[in-house]
């Protein structure tokens, strides 16, 4: 049973009606707020990579209500375990623009979780993050902590043997982790209905005699209700939020190779902003010029943050060598100093 | 005139062709033609059933094209990114390696592994790296590594013909460097044999992949400093041809090794070991290695400072030269 | 829904009277001869490991109608992948004693199925011979065979990511396998309630949308008649048989540190060979003097086969080297002449 | 007196005495002690929240072990064998390895993972693998091996204490052989140090681990034969200690290396490759490498055949001295 709270013309259901009757004025514009700028932060980043001023990077344009609506349920003390395409989450929580650029441009120092933060560096090998998620939850129901962990990953990652054996461990033990997936329909080229026969990702819980939601991911306000009302349970939910990205898989993929433009238009008439922008604006929150306006400060952050990132230095050559042990090693010293001595005579630059 | 990527996806043609028993498994190789294209057009020729899509499971592909093998078809497995080969570990390392064995060789085991691998290209986080040593330290697997377009179609139709298993690493960096002749048709190299591909006096330079290039390159500074480098490209890492390596340096009297992943049990730790076994009395000099460094594979901003370049080459035979 | 047939008493339930209507005399005794076999020569393993004539060993008492009930349903073409505790299948389907005496005495050459069976060596890793079995039936299914593979694991090996990943292959590509999972209540010492929060094994196909059978493992008829019919199916079904060891895991194990004598009596209660006798018996198909004189040949039998496999001499040095690759490569000939020298002037011997 | 099984037992009693924050995961490693007992008695006296029984599941044990360090626990996991680590690999070389440089030394990837390894006790199919070289080529991992009851607690506490990750392999061999002294609080041995066990002249051995007896049988026969050698204990393969190394060899002109991995691409490859490149203008004769084979540990029927004995050692060191 598919939760939806805004149909994508922007008109509430009745579910929806009530439940934001419960928001404060502050978290409707900060969920406007948050998809706006998620999506001119990703738009950016696709052009910033088209001009050569990043690497690859993977958009995530047409999910922004899965990452925000789920991110801004969570609390600060909450640990969150992303897969790389979760810019719209480390926003939301506010990981600096800075460090996501970094971190598409190859640069480790964008890796760093702000003090404070446990946000773990983004996950590159599918499904792996989730075991080290129910991890980090065991350490704080362990603890007496309350707080859960949330692990994002996508529906290609149900496949995988981490994401059995995290849910496995997950529930014999009991513990507070959310596992988030955004089923955004492929795994790169691959649609869901080849990944598995089973025909949602939901309906797999029930083999671990977990909670299971399935919520429409283009819907901000559902995803932000299912996930705080998960986050409240401090038990194991597996939750598939139902969304699609409109872009391609990364900026090295190209989407038309496997499917129809028609398909794309289907989900983009659900476009996640949209329709929460037609709610807030029919109800008066904010015009269109204060939009506009806000947009062109983001803008401009966004613009010093890429700035910010391109006056890189490599850090040579600490930068290779510090942190792999919590002290460089003996032999490592020596490895050190070629380095160091290649960085002196300028055979090595940037 | 075809890319390496492209004779990949030619030889694998080739292969679908003449033998039935072929099939293609992987993520993304299907109506995507692979994320690099190194299967393009070929579902649409074969279709779904020999050129299948999969799911993201590589435990699941490498196990079901072991029970595929088992009951007499050929897979030849893609795997998306070298790094993505660990959720496969235990069926490659435990059972692909040995049921030949296991079964007193009742069970073909027979397939072949490719995944693009290799730094260089300002690739994302573990995209990049080089765990040939791995499997090379892994017996029952042979491993090769092609360089060039022209290799790589030959050495892959080589590795299917094998009735072994063989991981077939192809360099990212040279998938679309080079484009060279490759013939349209079917033939064979010698999957067990490394090659002198340039002959010299002073020092055995010696690599495989994409180290090569760089290697040639390093051969030209040499050359103006009157230094004549061999150059072998080992292509075989495993069972490696140690022959043509020791006879090299029988010659020359000076070796460095030359290659990506990190040096520590490396692939040239084992080179430089059988040498200073086999022929230490022919050298005149230390056995250098010119390698990745021991850390993990830096993210891209400094892979230039971690990868093997052609002053760190030339730097080490001057060492050895002027070695007293 | 536990299927059962044959009650511990020996009396047929009302589904196992009109089974048992529909079995051959033929097939009624060959499962009797079977289940007494197996467990004479199980006992006899278990006490040539305590006289050191073969190396550790694990034994399968109380297993013995999962494994006779399941084997006895197949055929010759099919597709075997044991774990290592399935000496009663390699009986039911004829591997030779000598083969299984072999394995267990550490001798490769007891791998070697007999020309023209699918008898997969016994795989030690858990749960990895899952996917091979999907392989091996995905290569029927392409070559129009009618057939099945089967692979035979336990409970424990439900929490391993290959039997997920297994499972999911084999319902995306819907191919003809059984997972065949012998619940015998304990991995090692670990309960299956710490093993997982799913009360079942059978409830995990769903998972995958995939057929099902929970059936009383040490109920042979029950056992038989599931098999039988899951394998008509030629599509992927799980097949969960309750059962239990009543010895230890291995010969190396000793499981009264981890449950009780109380248990174990009441799985002494439900054994699946005095059950099946006692239907025998009372259908007048056999009788006591006739048991114990097949048991004198089978016994006897047993005694060749282990002195057969203690004339064992090690063939060296191609023991070590062949079948590896293909052919003996060039750099490993060097290490085949040194074994051989050795063998050569005795200093290494059996 | 204990065992190196009890005094394993005995360095994690005091490692959970000493440190709230250590937490024990394994499979089997409660109620049942550990399939060979090497948690006995710790289930009862610190109870299933601080001992705890997996599900049979390695890759989630050593996941959640990387989530429970960065939570601020010391997990010591317990891999029953050696060659079960590998459905682990993953997560062991994509994250435990790299955790604390990928989050620039933000979280923690302190843990112990203890592995029993190695053969020579006849023991099941994959029960006796000696793999300790894809983790000696994994960089941010160190690789420890205790060769005695006295050094087992003493380094299995170093590691406990390292804020890096340890694989602490334990060989099998050793478990029960030989009772020692062993102090019952709390001690510590340096984990990045060889050790000289023994001086001699004539040839440095080099082995660790069950190997170290041997190398001790060795050097009696060598004796015999007024052959004066040198044993080095390597203890931490990685990172390695190769000063210690390094002068021993310097002194004795001659190596010896023993182990019973695979020989192409094991550790004792990295040594001979690193003496080829540091020391090899002292060396009097070639590098020898008394290793297991380039085949699969066989069934134990034939593990005399594979495994490295005072035969091979004695006749290497033989070919050594008697070079030319
Ligand atoms: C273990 C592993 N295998 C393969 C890849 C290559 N890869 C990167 S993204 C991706 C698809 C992931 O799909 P999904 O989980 O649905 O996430 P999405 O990209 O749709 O967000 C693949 C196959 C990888 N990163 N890790
Ligand atoms: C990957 C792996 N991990 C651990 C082991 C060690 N081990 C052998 S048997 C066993 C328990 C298996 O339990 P189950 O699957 O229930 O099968 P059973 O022994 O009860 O038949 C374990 C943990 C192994 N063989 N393989
Ligand atoms: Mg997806
Ligand atoms: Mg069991």
């Amino acid at each position: 049973m598919l939760i939806n709270h805004l149909l994508p013309c922007g008109a509430l259901t009745d579910d929806g009606a009530s439940f934001w009757l419960t928001l404060r004025e502050q978290e409707k514009l900060d969920l406007l707020r948050l998809l706006r700028s998620v999506r001119l932060f990703d738009r950016r980043m696709v052009l910033w990579q088209r001009q050569g001023k990043i690497g690859t990077y993977a958009p995530i344009e047409g999910q922004e209500a899965a990452q925000v609506g789920s991110a801004y349920a969570l609390d600060k003390t909450d640990w969150i375990f992303p897969s790389y395409r979760e810019q719209g989450v480390a926003y939301t929580v506010g990981i600096p623009m800075t460090s996501v650029i970094q971190y598409w441009s190859g640069q480790i120092e964008g890796c760093k979780p702000p003090a404070g933060y446990r946000y773990v560096p983004p996950t590159v090998p599918i499904a792996t993050q989730l075991p080290q998620a129910v991890g980090a939850a065991w350490a704080m129901k362990k603890r007496g902590e309350t707080g859960i962990a949330i692990a994002y990953f996508g529906d290609g990652a149900t496949s995988e043997g981490d994401f059995h054996e995290a849910l496995n461990f997950a529930s014999v033990y009991d513990l507070p982790v959310l596992f988030f997936c955004q089923n955004n329909g492929y795994a790169i080229s691959v649609p869901f209905s080849e990944q598995s026969a089973s025909k949602t990702v939901a309906e797999r819980a029930a083999a671990y005699d977990m909670d299971a939601y399935q919520v429409d991911g283009n819907d901000v306000l559902a995803v932000y209700d299912v996930v705080k009302t998960a986050r409240g349970k401090q038990r194991p939910v597996l939750i598939e939020a139902i969304t699609y990205r409109t872009g391609a898989h990364t900026t090295a993929d190209d989407a038309s190779r496997y499917r129809s433009e028609e398909e794309v238009r289907i989900w983009l008439n659900r476009d996640p902003l949209y329709r929460y922008e037609q709610l807030c604006l029919s109800e008066g929150l904010l015009d269109e010029d204060e939009l506009i306006q806000e947009d062109g400060q983001v803008t401009k952050q966004l613009d010093r943050a890429i700035r910010e990132v391109e006056k890189y230095q490599p850090n040579l050559p600490m930068g290779l060598f510090q942190h792999v042990y919590h002290q460089i090693p003996e032999c490592l010293k020596k490895q050190q100093e070629e380095v160091a001595s290649y960085a002196d005579n300028g055979s090595i630059h940037c | 005139m075809l890319t390496m990527v492209q004779s990949i996806a030619d030889a694998q043609r080739v292969a679908l062709e003449a033998d039935e028993s072929v099939l293609l498994l992987g993520e993304d190789i299907g109506k995507n033609g692979g994320v690099f294209r190194a299967t393009e057009g070929l579902w649409k020729q074969f279709g779904s059933e020999r050129v299948i899509d999969t799911p993201l499971s590589e435990a699941g592909i490498v196990g079901s094209a072991l029970g595929l093998a088992m009951g007499g078809f050929k897979p030849i497995v893609e795997i998306q990114f070298l790094s993505f080969i660990t959720p496969a570990f235990e069926q490659i390392v435990s059972h692909v390696a040995r049921m030949r064995l296991r079964s007193q060789g009742t069970f073909s085991n027979s397939m072949v592994i490719r995944a693009p691998y290799g730094g260089g290209i300002g690739a994302p986080e573990l995209h990049s790296d080089s765990t040939e040593a791995y499997f090379v330290h892994t017996p029952g697997l042979r491993v090769v590594v092609p360089s060039s377009p022209f290799t790589a179609k030959g050495l892959l139709l080589g590795a299917v013909e094998c009735p072994d298993p063989v991981l077939f690493l192809e360099p990212l960096r040279l998938y679309r460097t080079q484009k060279e002749e490759v013939p349209a048709d079917h033939y064979i190299l010698p999957i067990d044999r490394a090659k002198v591909i340039k002959q010299g006096e002073d020092v055995t330079l010696i690599g495989w992949g994409a180290m090569i290039s760089l290697l040639k390159e390093a051969d030209q500074l040499l050359l103006e400093q009157d230094i004549s480098a061999e150059i072998i490209d080992v292509q075989s890492l495993s069972p490696i041809d140690e022959v043509t390596i020791f006879e090299s340096v029988k010659k020359t009297g000076r070796a460095v090794i030359v290659h990506e992943a990190p040096r520590t049990c490396g692939v040239g730790a084992e080179i430089a070991a059988r040498l200073s076994e086999e022929v230490i009395d022919s050298l005149e000099a230390p056995i250098k290695r010119v390698a990745g460094y021991d850390v993990p594979y830096p993210l891209f901003a400094l892979e230039h400072a971690y990868l093997p370049s052609t002053d760190k080459i030339v730097r080490a035979v001057m060492e050895l030269v002027y070695f007293q």
